[in-house]
């Protein structure tokens, strides 16, 4: 059952991607029923898991694996591992990428390249899937790697478009520097400990082994292998390449970049906990932070509906982190499974609109307007009211407004922020944290009231809009089910008496005593003191957001252009996204390329100079050889003569073809090997 | 006495049928008149005579003429040599475009030819400082004529005066050499004086400087650099039968002769190890002295012949690279270093030939001796050209071509004998001399040929010739072991 | 372990194969071409399934290295010995051929590029004859130079490639071939004298008693110069960390290096890439630049462990700068030749930097990069050719857009990239990894600034990608057709392979294994 | 005493013989015409035949050393011949003799 | 001072300074006549050293032959555009440097060396002991120099001679 099931559900995508590739354009639809049906199938299986596995109610691990290969004395093997992270993970995986699967039927209808987006989809769901099943960190690497390219390869989908193929460029670029870090941190744990495995890596650090002996060394693995989380989930600094993202189709960017890819570094950090310091944690938590923060701030002033969903999601994602990093272990993985859902939601609802809107716009003819950009919508609920009700439930659910799934997990996530700081005074987090609620509750119905309320920004535009099929809207109403509390927790105030909470539990740290946060021993203790506290200050802060939001969008009380102004510089930074991307262009492309030139040069002048120097040399020689034999030697056979006009020649020089000068030079050698000899 | 002058002269066959045939070749200029090759294959038919028996010698080891003269295996080893070298250079002349207008003179030129090649198998046999010194001028004498045998060309004319004039200076230094070696030593035989010295000779200065007197003679012969000043000039003036033969056979002879003469003259006998090296007589350092001669050769020679664009020229300049590279085996002073040497001449003898033969037969052809007309023969000329990289792969050294082996056991023997500077020098004088080789070779195919210059075709005896040269060349390179042990074996008369 | 075929052992079949090809070819008239090129290829097929037969038949667990008992295949005939003279003692030479884990792999990887290198010649016009004549010496000496056990062997195989190279290059090569050949087969050849400088002072500091007779015996023979007892009284090379040993591994390394290439003597490589034809292109990187690391392996390493580990440090910082150096030159070209040319000094430094990690992960990372770093710079130079052939340019900013006109050969093409990249699932990542590892274990800041090398190299390689397929195709390329079944053939064994591999290396590190583990242990013990 | 410096001994003769040498080379070096060069050369073979009688006389050497003499003189006639014969050619050709003027063949 | 004695340094005299002559005097004929001179004092100085065959040898052949040769070859090649007997000196300094240079070397080796001297007593029939040498122990060299003469012969014939009427024309 945990053996064949999940290599099952594994390889059942990659088949679909093999199938799709090579017969995808043959088949009827272009295999279109192919790769969703399979898709389904494992959305099916992995729920079977699922309901086996958690119902189960025991936290056993199952592994099984075999012996990839043998270097030297060690074996290196690879398996899969069943436990109820991974069940769990495995269906979020599986629907949402089964309901974009149906999603795209319709989104991407007629696309030149349509049968091949589908084996994408296909090849990516298979290695999220392996991130997911593996039991074994470099495994976990290749998949990690796979779904960096499925991903780049779906953003490039449309690669005739240079924005397309940058944006994929960067995006896997950027993650290769996340996973820089994080080939370094696994390379430090197999030289230290001669396996890949999670549970062989733990067994020994918990049996005190530490790498290289050094405890610095232990914390420097952990940071760095959550550098492949900064990457993957795009954390603050290298969360620049997620908006630009979003140049990939809409669905693509549901599933990818919002629901599971990105989730893929939270998830990372879930399965390696075990063995990260209190040290590794702090960085983690204010990596996290950081870039909730830095997201939140920046989807405030943007105005293409798609960018603001994808910095929601980077703040989100920091959420998550954070929430790890304190040591809310359940919490963060549960906003990671809700966030899923509405996050998904979100951007097949934005697939919807911008659907919705290219339909209109083709019948205008107008190529010009950016069907991406909120202020050119306006006023849609009336023309797409399964969208828009589907759509307010998940803004609802990411604002943290109670009844919806994203109250639950968040909810429990400041509740540990507050409890962390209550015990080792970084209040930094907790302020962070809630702040960025009100921030996030403000920023999406910001979203949410300026492209489905209001006065359209043209009407000619908005009399073309017309709901989306069912194909679309239906993945909507799954999603939007899927957003309410029911589903994680019969209490809609408190999730940790729900399912969710017995069957996650945070496991136990390995490390050294020593180097465990110190936190760790009261921490449950301290969440339910101040959850009561956490949830009133957080309902509040939501709704302070939303309120804010209807002021200005809604009811205009408030002047959008005001509020920017007062804030000044803060808002120029925000609009701007901080420069991060301006000064990355600085140092890193501008730097590598003055490198790179300068290193061409240095090879092609240089290095190959010398080469060819050897020659140059060497006439340099024979120029000053000729010289000493047309100035000195000639000069000297020839009394006074000048001999200025016998130029150029190198040995040649002496073969005057004068035989006396034959002579001479003979007898002069004679001479003086004859002095030499006496 | 009789006896021992009738035993003499049965052992001195090669050599006196070398004379027969020069006589035979008068009379038969005489008589036959219009025979165009008769001569030529008159000549043949003498040096053939005379490598039969030369091969009938081989194992004798006697001393003959009341000492003058050795019959060994070392001279057997380097007669076969010249012989081989003279029957190829005969075949040359009878190919060779540039004496056809010579026609009427030809026998006096084999009559000369004999003559050299009679001057030089006296050479490599001759134990006796006199009978040295004449043989070497039968051969420089007959030489100097050949040089400029097509006397009607300016160059050849002036190749013969240079020659000659550098010749007799040589000679007269290295005569005046000899008169202070015998002097100092009272004795003419190269094994008295060997006793003379190692008896204990106190004037080493006086030795010193006739060594130094003597190797400006042979250091002409060899052409070694500081001596080597006529060479390119006589090569490229004289025709290319006789340059190949220069530097060919006048090379191998005059080695054998210095060889002898220092290795018998001026080693310490009773200082012989049994690691094979052995050590010069106290107070002279001629190893030193050849080592930088060999050196000074190497470089210059290579040098020198990255700026030629004769092929005769050039060729005269690699083979003074070369003789600094034989040279070095010398200076080593052990039997592995000889051994080399011997194994470097029968290789050189070939691929030298060979280069040469192509260009002969491309200035037969293609009427130039310059190398940046050579541009398409390659193409136009398909089995000369690759016969002719084949040839200058050789001389580079690399495998599998005989030249690498040369090259292998010389820098080995110079290795084994701990003269790392030197097999240092000479890596790095290869690597230039890679330079003019394969730009010889580039000109060849890297450039098309002109739409209107047709293939050139050579006849069925050409291409025989060009193979007797190319198979050796190449099977040397692959399978030595014959050469090595007929090298090793000649080794034996002196008794190490 | 023997395998005869006719009374000859498999080895020299697989090695004089292309020979008598050769020979065949140079019969047939040159007006028939088709049969000048199936002779060609049959005769690299032959090859092929004589590879393969040795891949079926190799036995893992057999150790190599230094000991002639468990090398397979072998064979040994004398072939010159020159008997006993008192004062050197016995000469010999030998016609000694065997493989080990080391060598069969490249074995494999030789035969296979050497076939496929055929296929992609066959729109060579120009001569063909000639060509392929040179083309199948070029593949003798290659292989021989991996089979070979016999020093002298060694060298002569070694140089026997410099010529036809030379030749295939500077005649059958683009506009600046001239350049290119001069200064391949320069840089050779210093190399080369360097080698056999050192090959004849290893050979009169070794000599081993012949135990059937109690002579002396001066030998070329490779495993009897690993022997430290076999080293004379007073050889120049004898003794333990002395100059004269560290001067002799300088010189060594420095042709291999040559070879390699490593920085600074890579210089040879672009241009010779640049030039030469495709098929030639595919050879060089493919297999040719093997031979260097092979021979630091093969001989560097087990004759001089002492200077081995003296210099390990310098050879694994030169193998750093060569990854973050041939990186970013990669990235800095805009010919689509000479980009791949510095991505193979990129990719063979990590060869290096395993290699000197002298530590089994470390090694077999270095050997099987060796393996796949050929396998995919050969579908690399492949797929420059097929746009070559098709546009006669290279340069990056001529095309765009191939993707969308090319979509079968833009697969194939993508493939072979990211696996240089090093994407996991594909060759490449494996032998990266496990080079990684190994020198991560010896030593981990210079594995750190290396491993940066793999954003740079993901940075060119994406960026090409993007110029090349990407994008919108210009009106100038509208008619470019996709590849023909000749070319798919070329490409797809390749890609199988590439493929394979990343998924199981197993069969491909199995073979190796033993053999590596030994010489790691070897080399560390000091080579006793 | 003083006498017996200026007694005739070897060393007399071989100053005689050292400086005649020397003549020649001076002659050889700097002499523009070729016969001059020839004759030079002669110096230089007489200077070595009165070294090799000079040592017949005085030292052990006895007969052996004026039996080289004697063919030093019948090879330097021999040589002078082909000399002249191969001057008179040049001379036929470049209608003069005079060695620095006759250099077509350098470099 | 004894006869010998005089008679040497005269005959000295006479063949170094006639050598100088020879060499420094700027008329060819000059120098030629000086030559003889010179050859004729180191035949006189052969006498002095008991080698009276060599002494007339060396008057025979050098004096009768060579001297000739020389002799017509100056005449010979002193006519047409160029008559002039003037001879021109080059690469004086040089060249007398090395002569110098050479002779003081020469000169000082000569001096600081320790000679073995064993004075023989005066020869009165060397004729007939050359004889008995050239017929025994010299045999080789005595044919091998009549063969050398052989060839000279034939070469300076080959050299010195014209070419036929038909061949002229080809080149």
């Amino acid at each position: 059952m945990f053996t064949n099931l999940p290599i099952i559900i594994l390889l059942l995508p990659l088949l679909a991607f093999i199938l799709m590739i090579f017969f995808g354009n043959k088949l009827p639809r272009k295999g279109d029923w192919l790769a969703t049906g399979m898709m389904a199938l494992t959305l099916v299986l992995s729920v079977v898991l699922l309901i086996t596995k958690v119902g189960s109610h025991s936290a056993e691990v199952f592994t099984s694996s075999f012996d990839w290969v043998v270097v030297g004395s060690k074996t290196i093997g690879f398996g899969i591992m069943i436990d109820n992270l991974a069940a769990i993970m495995l269906v979020v995986v599986t629907l949402v990428s089964t309901l974009v699967h149906l999603f795209s039927i319709a989104y991407m209808k007629g696309d030149v390249r349509y049968s091949r987006y589908y084996a994408y989809l296909g090849l990516f769901s298979f290695s999220m899937l392996g991130i997911v099943l593996t039991n074994n960190i470099l495994l976990m690497y290749v998949f990690w790697e796979l779904v960096g390219i499925s991903s780049y390869l779906l953003i490039g989908h449309w690669y005739e478009k240079k924005s397309a193929s940058n944006a994929a460029n960067k995006a896997f670029i950027v993650n290769r520097v996340g996973d820089f870090g994080m080939f370094i941190g696994i390379m430090i744990l197999f030289i230290s400990f001669s396996s890949f495995t999670f549970e062989a890596i733990f067994d020994s650090i918990s049996a005190g082994q530490l790498p290289f002996g050094s405890e610095g060394w232990l914390t420097a693995a952990g940071v760095l292998i959550f550098c492949g989380a900064v990457g993957k989930s795009a954390q603050f600094p290298l969360h620049v390449w997620l908006p630009d993202a979003m140049e990939g189709p809409t669905p693509v960017s549901a599933l990818i970049h919002a629901a599971t890819m990105v989730a893929a570094g939270v998830y990372l950090v879930a399965r390696v906990f075990p063995m990260l310091t209190a040290d590794a944690l702090m960085v983690i938590a204010y990596i996290g932070a950081i870039t909730a923060l830095i997201a939140a701030t920046i989807a405030i002033t943007q105005f293409d509906i798609k960018k603001v969903l994808a910095y929601s999601t980077i703040s989100q994602l920091g959420y998550m982190i954070m929430a790890l990093g304190v040591g809310a272990y359940t919490a963060g993985f549960m906003h990671l499974v809700t966030h899923a859902a509405f996050k998904a939601g979100l951007f097949l609802g934005a697939g919807s609109v911008i659907f919705a809107m290219h339909a209109s716009l083709h019948k205008l003819h107008d190529h010009d307007t950016d069907a991406q950009d909120i202020r050119n919508m306006g006023g849609l609920k009336a023309k797409m009211p399964v969208t828009y009700w589907t759509f307010l439930i998940f803004t609802l659910a990411i604002s943290g407004i109670p009844l919806t799934s994203g109250f639950l997990s968040k909810d429990e996530i400041l509740a540990g922020t507050l409890a962390f700081s209550t015990i080792n005074g970084h209040w930094l987090l907790p302020l962070v944290a809630f702040t960025v609620a009100g921030l996030t509750a403000f920023y999406m119905f910001r979203l949410f009231i300026i492209t489905f309320h209001g006065k359209a920004a043209n009407e000619k535009i908005l009399a073309g809009v017309m709901e989306s099929p069912k194909v679309m809207t239906i993945p909507l109403m799954v999603l939007a089910a899927l957003s309410l509390f029911f589903f994680y927790s019969f209490n809609p105030f408190g999730a940790s008496s729900g399912w969710f909470y017995s069957a996650v539990v945070r496991p136990a740290s390995m490390v050294p005593e020593l180097l465990q946060p110190a936190a760790y021993p009261v921490f449950y203790e301290a969440v339910s003191s101040v959850h009561t506290i956490a949830m009133v200050l957080s309902i509040i802060i939501a709704v302070a957001g939303v309120y804010l939001a209807f002021m200005v969008y809604q009811q205009k009380k408030i002047s959008a252009e005001k509020l920017a102004q007062r804030a000044g510089f803060l808002y120029k930074g925000a609009t701007n996204k901080w420069y991060f991307d301006e000064m990355y262009n600085r140092v890193f492309v501008n730097g590598s390329h003055v490198i790179m030139k300068a290193l061409r040069w240095f090879d092609e002048t240089i290095i190959d100079g010398i080469v060819n120097g050897a020659a140059t040399v060497t006439q340099l020689f024979a120029s000053i050889s000729g010289w000493i034999d047309t100035n000195i030697v000639d000069g000297l056979v020839n009394g006074t003569a000048s001999t200025a006009n016998r130029a150029g020649g190198l040995l040649s020089h002496i073969q005057t073809g004068k035989v006396q000068t034959y002579l001479l030079f003979v007898l002069f050698s004679f001479v003086v090997l004859f002095i030499l000899f006496l | 006495m009789v006896e021992n002058t009738l035993h003499s002269i049965s052992l001195y066959l090669p050599e006196i049928v070398l004379v027969v045939t020069l006589c035979v070749i008068i009379v038969a200029d005489l008589v036959l008149k219009n025979q165009k090759h008769a001569s030529a294959w008159i000549m043949l038919g003498g040096l053939a005579t005379a490598g039969i028996f030369v091969m009938l010698q081989a194992g004798t080891v006697e001393s003959i003429f009341f000492g003058m003269a050795a019959v060994d295996p070392f001279a057997t080893f380097f007669k076969v040599l010249l012989i081989f070298t003279g029957i190829f250079v005969v075949l040359f002349s009878m190919k060779n475009r540039e004496l056809e207008g010579y026609s009427s003179r030809m026998g006096e030129y084999y009559m000369l030819f004999s003559g050299m090649m009679l001057g030089m198998l006296m050479m490599v046999g001759a134990t006796n400082l006199l009978l040295m010194f004449l043989a070497l001028e039968i051969a420089s004498i007959s030489s100097y004529v050949l040089a400029g045998f097509t006397k009607r060309s300016l160059r050849s004319s002036e190749a013969a005066m240079k020659y000659i004039i550098y010749g007799a200076v040589s000679s007269g230094v290295m005569l005046y050499g000899i008169s202070l070696l015998i002097g100092v030593t009272a004795a003419t035989d190269i094994n008295a004086i060997n006793e003379a010295i190692a008896a204990g000779v106190e004037q080493t200065m006086m030795l010193n400087i006739s060594v130094l007197m003597i190797l400006v003679g042979l250091g002409f012969k060899i052409a070694v650099v500081p001596f080597h000043f006529w060479a390119p000039d006589v090569y490229e003036g004289a025709p290319i039968t006789i340059a190949a033969l220069l530097a060919v056979a006048s090379k191998i002879a005059a080695f054998a002769m210095l060889i002898r003469l220092f290795s018998v003259s001026f080693i310490d006998a009773s200082g012989l190890s049994t690691t094979g090296t052995w050590s010069s007589v106290e107070g002279i350092h001629w190893g030193l002295l050849l080592g930088g001669m060999a050196a000074l050769a190497m470089i210059v020679g290579n040098l020198a012949a990255l700026r030629q664009d004769n092929i005769k020229r050039m060729l005269a300049y690699s083979s003074i690279a070369h003789a600094g590279y034989i040279l070095m085996g010398l200076v080593i002073m052990s039997s592995e270093g000889l051994t080399s040497i011997m194994i470097y001449l029968f290789i050189y003898l070939f691929m030298n030939l060979g280069a040469f033969y192509v260009a002969m037969l491309f200035m037969n052809k293609a009427g130039t001796e310059s190398i940046e007309e050579y541009k398409g023969l390659g193409h136009r000329a398909p089995l000369a050209g690759a016969a002719l990289t084949i040839f200058l792969v050789s001389l580079t050294g690399l495998p599998p071509t005989g030249g690498f082996v040369a090259k292998l056991y010389i820098f080995g023997a110079a290795i084994s004998g701990g003269w790392i500077w030197l097999a240092a020098i000479a890596g790095i004088t290869t690597i230039i001399s890679l330079f003019y080789y394969i730009r010889v070779v580039r000109n060849m195919y890297f450039f098309k040929p002109d739409e209107d210059a047709g293939r050139i075709e050579f006849d069925i005896s050409s291409k025989v010739i060009l193979f007797a040269l190319l198979v050796p060349v190449l099977l040397t390179g692959l399978y030595f072991q014959p050469v090595l042990e007929f090298a090793r074996n000649s080794m034996l008369m002196f008794g190490f | 372990m023997e395998l005869n075929i006719f009374g000859i052992g498999i080895l020299t079949w697989i090695v004089f194969i292309p020979i008598v090809g050769m020979i065949i070819v140079l019969l047939l008239p040159d007006k028939n071409r088709n049969a000048i090129r199936w002779t060609a290829a049959v005769a690299t097929g032959i090859q092929v399934v004589l590879a393969g037969i040795i891949f079926a038949v190799f036995d893992r667990a057999k150790l190599g290295i230094n000991d002639a008992e468990s090398f397979q295949f072998m064979e040994k005939y004398s072939w010159i010995t020159v008997e006993a003279v008192p004062w050197v003692g016995r000469i010999e030479i030998n016609y000694f051929l065997g493989i080990d884990g080391l060598s069969v792999l490249m074995i494999i990887l030789t035969s296979l590029i050497a076939f496929i290198g055929v296929i992609s010649s066959w729109n060579i016009d120009k001569m063909v004859k000639g060509y392929f004549a040179l083309y199948l010496l070029l593949v003798t000496g290659m292989m021989g130079v991996f089979v070979a056990l016999d020093f002298f062997l060694f060298f002569i195989f070694w140089e026997v490639m410099l010529l036809p190279m030379y030749f295939l290059i500077g005649l059958w090569g683009g506009p600046r071939r001239e350049y290119a050949a001069i200064k391949f087969f320069i840089y050779t050849f210093v190399g080369g004298i360097l080698m056999l400088l050192t090959m004849l002072a290893l050979y009169f500091s070794v000599a081993y008693t012949d135990p059937a007779t109690g002579q002396s015996v001066h030998t070329f023979n490779i495993l009897h110069m690993m022997n430290p007892a076999n080293y004379v009284d007073g050889g120049l090379l004898s003794g333990v960390d002395t100059t004269w040993r560290y001067v002799a591994w300088m010189a060594l390394f420095i042709n291999f290096a040559i070879k390699i290439p490593l920085f600074p003597f890579h210089t040879w490589l672009p241009d010779a890439h640049v030039e030469a034809p495709t098929p030639i292109s595919v050879i060089l990187a493919g297999v040719l630049l093997k031979l260097g690391t092979y021979g630091l392996l093969r001989i560097n390493f087990p004759i001089f462990p002492d200077a081995t580990v003296y210099f390990i440090y310098f050879m694994a910082a030169l193998g750093m700068i060569s990854i973050i150096y041939g990186a970013f030159c990669a990235m800095a070209q805009d010919d689509f030749k000479k980009l791949i040319a510095y991505s193979s000094i990129s990719h063979m430094g990590i060869v290096v930097l395993g290699i000197a990690a002298l530590n089994t992960q470390g090694m077999v990372g270095g050997v099987l990069q060796m393996f796949n770093h050929g396998i995919i710079t050969a579908v690399l130079f492949l797929s420059v050719g097929v746009l070559y052939d098709r546009t006669k340019k290279r340069g990056l900013y001529d095309f765009g857009g191939i993707a969308t006109q090319m979509p079968k050969y833009t697969g194939l093409a993508m493939i072979g990239m990211f696996a240089a990249l090093g994407l996991p699932g594909l060759n490449g990542f494996v032998s990266e990894l496990f080079s990684f590892l190994g020198a991560f274990e010896a030593y981990k800041w210079i594995t750190i600034i290396s491993v940066t090398g793999i954003i740079i190299t993901a940075g060119y390689i994406l960026w090409t990608i993007q110029r090349v397929y990407l994008g919108k195709t210009p009106e100038k390329l509208a008619d470019l057709k996709d590849l023909t079944p000749r070319e798919v053939l070329m490409f797809v064994p390749l890609i199988v392979l590439i493929i394979l591999l990343g998924i199981y290396p197993a069969p491909a590190i199995e073979l190796m294994n033993s053999s590596l583990s030994h010489l790691v242990e070897f080399i560390n013990a000091g080579g006793m | 005493m003083s006498s017996a410096i200026f007694e005739p001994g070897l060393n007399h003769f071989l100053v005689v013989s050292a400086l005649l040498f020397s003549l020649g080379v001076m002659a050889v070096l700097s002499k523009r015409n070729v016969i001059m060069v020839l004759m030079g050369v002669e110096l230089i073979l007489n200077s070595a035949n009165i070294n090799l009688i000079a040592f017949s006389r005085f030292t052990e050497l006895s007969l052996d050393g004026q039996m080289i003499g004697l063919f030093v003189i019948i090879i330097a006639a021999a040589e002078a011949a082909v000399a002249l014969a191969i001057v008179l050619n040049v001379y036929n050709r470049f209608k003069t003799i005079n060695l620095d003027e006759i250099n077509l063949l350098k470099g | 001072m004894e006869l010998t004695t005089i008679l040497f340094y005269l005959f000295a005299l006479v063949t170094l300074g006639s050598a100088a002559t020879m060499v420094f005097s700027k008329n060819i004929v000059h120098s030629a006549f000086a030559l003889m001179f010179t050859l004729m004092g180191v035949a006189a100085l052969y006498v002095l050293l008991y080698a009276d065959f060599l002494a007339a040898t060396q008057l025979l052949v050098y004096v009768g032959g060579i001297l000739i040769l020389i002799l017509f070859g100056v005449m010979l090649t002193s006519q047409g555009y160029t008559l002039s007997f003037k001879t021109i000196t080059v690469n004086l300094i040089p060249a007398s440097l090395i002569s110098v240079g050479i002779a003081a070397l020469l000169i000082f080796a000569f001096l600081t060396t320790d000679w073995t001297i064993s004075e023989v007593a005066e020869r009165t029939d060397t004729v007939y002991d050359l004889g008995m040498l050239l017929m025994g122990d010299y045999i080789l060299p005595f044919i091998a120099v009549g063969v050398l003469l052989l060839i000279a012969i034939i070469g300076a014939i080959l050299m010195s001679t014209r070419l036929s009427a038909e061949n002229e024309g080809v080149s």
